[in-house]
């Protein structure tokens, strides 16, 4: 029962640092690997606003949010535009901005231990037996918040629906009247926000290192290669799978093992499913 | 002609996510024909093409090359054993200059078997092949960037990248489409010149006019399906062709 | 002239048209013309080292070198063969353990071992690439990304190869005139040999799988062999720099796999201009001592060190090397339109 | 046209940065009475704890020698110049060459005399010490780099190695330390069922395993011993599992920032067992209110003593208010002391030995015995590896604190000891 808790947990955790890069890449084909220092920066902002300026905890993690996601936009307008259609150079820009944010922070001096936000609520429940913190429950709440939010918003909301038409095929998104840049810079923006979302929900366990950006970032691109990349879908299906692996891999083998789980997974589902668990790219290419 | 078909294709289909490109599809090819294929657009043509020449897995169904079952065979393999195709989308090597084009297809195993090894200077052998198919040969033509070429041209040099393999069957996908009518001109000889060299062509065609006076045998296909095969008098005659393929009603002589 | 009615036009040098293609050059001007950019590069090199007296920016140029060569191997892969690599440092780390560990258990002296590196290296990424060739663009990348991120877990878990600690006491090469001449040698060889290379039809096949991979099946061409011959080439030159480095500082460990080198290459072709060749040797000898003059910032160097990298990629995509041919090639002025 | 202009200003825009800087750096060399400045270059990743905090107690050893003039050699008097450079070697994906590259740029370019510090990831130290013996420079190890493979390498050659000293004491010690609280809690609250985490790192390997069978010759029962890769970031298995076989100590042996997910589960959990162990997060002074004080009752190894004021080491307390005072903050990291240290030993080498030469310094540092440092008597043994010992008298002391209404009390080992264990209250 606590492992089944625990991977749930895990798995959340991993969809939610996922969600953002598989978004990114599934609208708009752009490879974001800024996520990482994005959702570090969030982690600071938030201190800062509640240690240094004293605003009230709502008021951070909305302030950081909305700043987070002006970042991302900026980050498509200014830099990823001009380099689109590149990858070597898309993938380069991102790269670095994102290492330009984090060595950023490491030089403000941010560096220690000292660095963490707060939980939501603070105590802990006993779930079938299990004592588990209510940090993790909440995990998992907005864990399936966000996947419900997307599915609603990709389905029912017009700007969500213009993101589908471009994800399928940008051409003709834009022959009916959807604004790609516009829409990029949205998906952007709205992948950035999941991103601070995760940073807000996940940091409280631990507390905010640099390091920590790069994990993020190798963990959300892993998600989206099992998953698929560029179906967000197959990132949460991904996320599920690897947390359990994950997990059971920890419980009945050995702890030292469950990275390289995680990296063979990847692997696997190269060699047997290129484009990954839910990922169609494949099949469109076969047509000649 | 020899009684024995050269290219024996039985029951091929293919299924795109329940849309059936071919179903159960299957005819003969003879040594010498040239095989058009007609029928509307999305019926199934270029899927028809693809899966003989293994570009797209078959779902069921047995190509048959000189009796030798292919049907299992790698695209580049097939293409090896001599049976050639141009692309509906031209593809050539955009960045390389039009002899060059051809430099790459003189490399393959084919032709270093046949030739066995004593090809010569690849580069003249390349622009003879392009004066085959009709590029001027002291211009700058066959020297320029395949990228700037025009249609015409383009059209060309793909028969010239399936020629330069010495195939035994070549399959146009449409070349005679985009082209205007004096390219056309120009074109209908050099298929037939191939013909009397003896290949076997297959020709996927929306120009009746060109496709009759040289086809000997005509396969028209409706949603997958072959519904009609004959001679182009029988094929003109047939009513089922009229209703599917023309429309009901109408001449033969819309194009 | 306001900048709208105005558009700036590009006229070939009549030296260029000339010297063109594959007529015969007797004029010294067209000699000269062709000549000179490549003798500056070639002598430039051999030379730098002598003029160079601190010993310190001689190690550095040692890693221009490294750099220039990664980078030329990951331009080979995405612009000749059409597979973007993303792990160069599974190169690096995987000749560099090989040449060690052979080095280190089975007392190879420094030349065998670099030789096996290279090449024993090579066959062993290809084989591990080998299952991922099929994939196209992004695919491939990511897979390739991943690869070197794997490699320190498992050595970790296992505790091989000295674990974490890493495969020490590896010998040096005996002086510093070592150091320099092999790295620079194999760069100059490298550059020449490939460039030749992707002009001989083998290169023009590759180029064309690149182009279309569709046509050259049609023309009877297995894709794969030609695909898995190119990652040998490229992996061969990561792997001769891994085992260069593990005998510059007589060590191996897992940060060999370190995302730098899978990284860093790649911002070098992009600066240096990707497509070119020689633009790698151009962007590693601007990027690597930028980064180390950048040294004085302390932490902050990285930071600006990215930031210019970004400003880089943005304003000038085309790369250096291909600005500066331009301006080698062409002369420019503004119409008025 | 803009672009061209907006892409020349970047460019120009970096190099006056860069050159500006050079400039300052020049002008910060000031001119000196007498006799050269004696440079110091510390290798360190200052991107991080462990390399700040040393940088700032290497300072302020070298800002205090200076102040009292200096050292003295034939005749002269010679002020000290520290020159820190960042060896990004603690960070992921960094390549070891560039922390070696670092290395080398002190010796050759800025001049150093002396190496103090780094560097700190225990491979780019070894793979450092092969450049010490080739440029022929007194290297004092003092922060990380733990691994009892520096002791192998000196033992096996010490004419090659002989410059390389280190005071950072060695990951053994740390398992003797541990095993000696232990079994203290065991004498007190009669606590015998230890569950061990390790981290996948050679040192911690190597400690914990040692911790593991040390304890199982002295009796207790080890219900788990398992090793977490180097940055996990879920331990809830693990601490399911010790609830299950109702372990009484839980012993973690990590040096990675995730630590302090462990610890706010252990405190989320309310787990019936004391979390003691080497935990690199619980060390930091503003721990307590980073976690908001769930790091209550957590005892912390801390590798060689000084960081933590205790009236036993008289001048540790005196350490630390300098440290306070002159950068406002208590020792960030566990090494600060050791760092500290090296520098006065160094420097007493030197005054020994009357000279810079290196051989005759590294003589003189064999020598080294000085009393009463921040961290009690520091010797060298014959792999140039501090002496250690639980009698400050006797050698350099580790040191066990345990967070109790946010200050660290020093509860181990009892010479030096302050305090002594509490157990949080759901435990009694």
């Amino acid at each position: 029962m606590g492992i089944f808790i625990y991977s749930m947990v895990v798995s959340m955790t991993l969809l939610l640092t996922a969600i953002g890069f598989a978004l990114v890449y599934g609208v708009s084909r752009l490879p974001n690997f800024a996520h990482g220092g994005l959702y570090i920066l969030t982690g600071y902002l938030v201190w800062g606003f509640l240690n240094r300026l004293g605003v009230n905890y709502i008021g951070a993690t909305i302030l950081s949010l909305i700043i987070v996601a002006a970042v991302g936009a900026t980050i498509y307008q200014f830099v990823l535009k001009r380099v689109r259609g590149m990858p070597d150079s898309e993938i380069i820009a991102s790269f670095s901005l994102g290492l330009a944010v984090m060595e950023g922070l490491r030089s403000l001096g941010l560096v220690g231990y000292a660095y963490t936000i707060p939980v939501f609520v603070r105590g802990t429940v006993v779930v079938a037996g299990v004592p588990v913190d209510w940090q993790r429950l909440i995990i998992i709440g907005v864990g399936l918040g966000v996947v419900a939010f997307l599915w609603a918003f990709t389905h029912y909301t017009k700007p969500g629906l213009a993101l589908r038409a471009m994800a399928q095929d940008e051409r003709a998104a834009m022959m009916l009247g959807i604004d790609s840049d516009l829409m990029a810079v949205v998906c952007l923006a709205l992948g950035s926000a999941l991103a601070a979302v995760a940073a807000i929900t996940i940091l409280p366990l631990g507390n905010i290192t640099i390091e920590t950006g790069y994990n993020v970032l190798i963990y959300a691109v892993a998600v989206c290669m099992i998953g698929g990349l560029g179906s967000w879908p197959g990132a949460v299906v991904a996320a599920f799978v690897l947390g359990f692996a994950q997990i059971l891999t920890t419980a009945y083998i050995s702890p030292q093992w469950h990275m390289v789980v995680v990296l063979l997974a990847i692997l696997l589902t190269f060699i047997v499913r290129p484009s990954g668990l839910l990922g169609r790219q494949k099949q469109l290419e076969e047509r000649v | 002609m020899t009684n024995k078909p050269i290219l024996k294709v039985s029951e091929v289909s293919k299924y795109f996510g329940g849309i059936g490109a071919a179903k159960n599809v299957s005819f003969d090819l003879y040594e010498g024909d040239i095989l058009g294929v007609i029928g509307p657009n999305g019926s199934g043509k270029t899927t028809l093409i693809n899966l003989i020449t293994g570009f797209v897995k078959k779902d069921s169904g047995h190509v048959f090359f000189r009796g030798r079952d292919i049907t299992r065979l790698e695209s580049h393999r097939i293409a090896d054993i001599g049976i050639t195709r141009t692309f509906q989308v031209m593809r050539p090597y955009y960045s390389l200059s039009a002899y060059k084009n051809l430099v790459i297809p003189l490399n393959s195993p084919r032709v270093k078997r046949s030739s066995g090894g004593r090809l010569g200077d690849r580069d003249t052998v390349a622009i003879d092949l392009l004066e085959e198919v009709g590029f001027e040969r002291d211009s700058y033509v066959p020297y320029k960037v395949a990228s700037v070429l025009p249609l015409g041209y383009l059209k060309r040099l793909e028969l010239a990248r399936c020629l330069a393999l010495k195939p035994e069957i070549i399959i146009c996908d449409e070349v005679f489409s985009g082209l205007s009518m004096s390219e056309i001109a120009t074109m209908v000889p050099l298929l037939e010149k191939l013909h009397i060299e003896g290949i076997t062509i297959m020709m996927i065609e929306h120009r009746l006019r060109e496709l009759f006076q040289l086809a000997n045998k005509v396969i028209v296909m409706n949603f997958g399906e072959k519904i009609a095969e004959g001679t182009p008098g029988e094929i003109t005659a047939n009513e089922k062709v009229m209703e599917a393929y023309l429309g009901t009603g109408g001449g033969i002589e819309l194009c | 002239m306001p900048q709208e009615d105005r558009r700036k036009e590009r006229l070939d040098r009549g030296v260029k048209a000339r010297t063109e293609g594959i007529y015969a050059i007797s004029a010294p001007r067209d000699i000269a013309y062709l000549l000179i950019p490549r003798l500056v590069l070639i002598l430039g090199l051999l030379i730098l080292p002598l003029v160079m007296q601190n010993i310190y920016w001689q190690k550095v140029l040692c890693i221009i070198c490294v750099f220039a060569l990664l980078s030329i191997s990951f331009n080979f892969l995405t612009h000749f063969v059409g597979i973007v690599n993303l792990g160069n440092a599974l190169f690096v780390g995987v000749g560099g353990y090989t040449s060690a560990v052979l080095h280190s258990s089975f007392k190879l002296s420094p030349v065998l071992s670099i030789i096996a590196g290279t090449f024993g290296g090579a066959l062993i990424s290809t084989i591990l690439l080998l299952p991922c060739l099929p994939a196209r663009g992004i695919y491939f990348a990511i897979a390739s990304l991943m690869y070197p991120l794997i490699f320190p877990r498992i050595i970790e878990a296992l505790n091989i190869f000295g674990g974490t600690d890493g495969i020490i006491g590896v010998a040096t090469f005996p002086n510093i005139w070592v150091d320099q001449y092999l790295i620079i040698v194999v760069l100059l060889v490298t550059l020449f040999v490939l460039r030749r290379l992707v002009n001989e039809d083998f290169g023009l096949i590759l180029r064309g799988i690149k182009d279309n991979d569709q046509a050259i099946r049609a023309s009877g061409i297995g894709v794969t062999w030609y695909k898995t011959q190119g990652v040998f080439i490229a992996s061969a030159i990561g792997c001769f720099t891994g085992a260069y480095l593990v005998h510059l500082y007589g060590w191996a460990g897992i940060s060999l796999f370190g995302l730098d080198f899978s990284i860093f290459p790649i911002a070098v072709s992009v600066v240096g201009g990707s497509g070119t060749l020689v633009g790698s040797v151009v962007g590693s000898l601007i990027l690597v001592p930028m980064s180390e003059m950048l040294r004085a910032f302390g932490t902050l160097r990285i930071m600006i060190y990215c930031l210019i990298l970004v400003g880089f990629i943005t304003l000038k995509p085309e790369g250096l090397m291909r600005y500066f041919t331009r301006k080698y090639e062409q002369f420019e002025h503004w119409k008025r339109v | 046209m803009k672009k061209q202009l907006s892409f020349s200003v970047t460019i120009g825009l970096c190099f006056v940065l860069v050159s500006s800087l050079l400039i300052v750096r020049v002008s910060h060399a000031a001119p000196v009475p007498e006799g050269r400045p004696i440079v110091i270059g510390a290798p360190l990743s200052v991107g991080f704890n462990y390399g700040l905090g040393s940088k700032q107690s290497i300072i302020l050893a070298a800002e205090e020698i200076n102040a009292k003039g200096g050292i003295s050699v034939a005749g002269k008097r010679h002020p000290l110049k520290v020159e820190v450079a960042d060896t990004r070697d603690l960070e992921p994906g960094v390549p070891t060459s560039e922390g070696l590259m670092v290395v080398e740029k002190l010796l050759l370019q800025q001049k150093a005399d002396f190496l103090v510090g780094g560097p700190i990831r225990s491979e780019v130290m070894l793979a450092a010490m092969d450049l010490v013996s080739k440029h022929k420079k007194v290297s004092i190890l003092s922060v990380g780099a733990v691994t009892p493979a520096f002791n192998k390498r000196i033992s096996d050659d010490p004419t090659k190695f002989k410059h390389s000293f280190r005071t950072s004491g060695n990951s053994i010690h740390l398992t003797t330390e541990g095993i000696g609280v232990t079994e203290q809690l065991k004498k007190e609250h009669g606590f015998n069922k230890v569950y061990i985490m390790g981290q996948d790192v050679a040192w911690a390997r190597i400690s914990s395993n040692l911790y593991k069978s040390e304890l199982e010759k002295r009796g207790f029962t080890i219900c788990g011993y398992e090793l977490y890769p180097t940055g996990s970031t879920d331990f809830s298995i693990g601490l399911l599992k010790a609830k299950e076989a109702g372990a009484k100590i839980i012993s973690p042996w990590m040096d990675m920032p995730e630590t302090s997910i462990l610890i706010k589960q252990w405190y989320d959990m309310k787990m019936l067992a004391l979390l003691i162990g080497y935990m690199v997060a619980a060390t930091h002074p503003d721990y307590w209110n980073g976690t908001k004080g769930t790091c209550e009752y957590i005892a912390d190894l801390y590798t060689k003593a000084g960081t933590v004021p205790t009236p036993a080491l008289p001048k540790s307390v005196e350490f630390v208010n300098a440290y306070k005072k002159r950068w406002g903050t208590e020792p960030i990291s566990e090494y600060d002391g050791s760092c500290y240290t090296a520098v006065y030993a160094l420097v007493d080498a030197i005054g020994r030995a009357g000279t810079f030469d290196s051989d005759s310094v590294a003589a003189a540092l064999e020598k080294t015995d000085m009393k009463g440092t921040v961290m009690g008597r520091v010797r060298f043994d014959k792999t140039h590896d501090i002496i250690y010992s639980q009698d400050p008298e006797e050698g350099a002391v580790c040191l066990w604190a345990q967070w109790i209404k946010g200050k660290r009390v020093v509860v181990y080992p009892s010479k030096i000891a302050s305090g002594r264990i509490e157990l949080p209250p759901w435990m009694k």
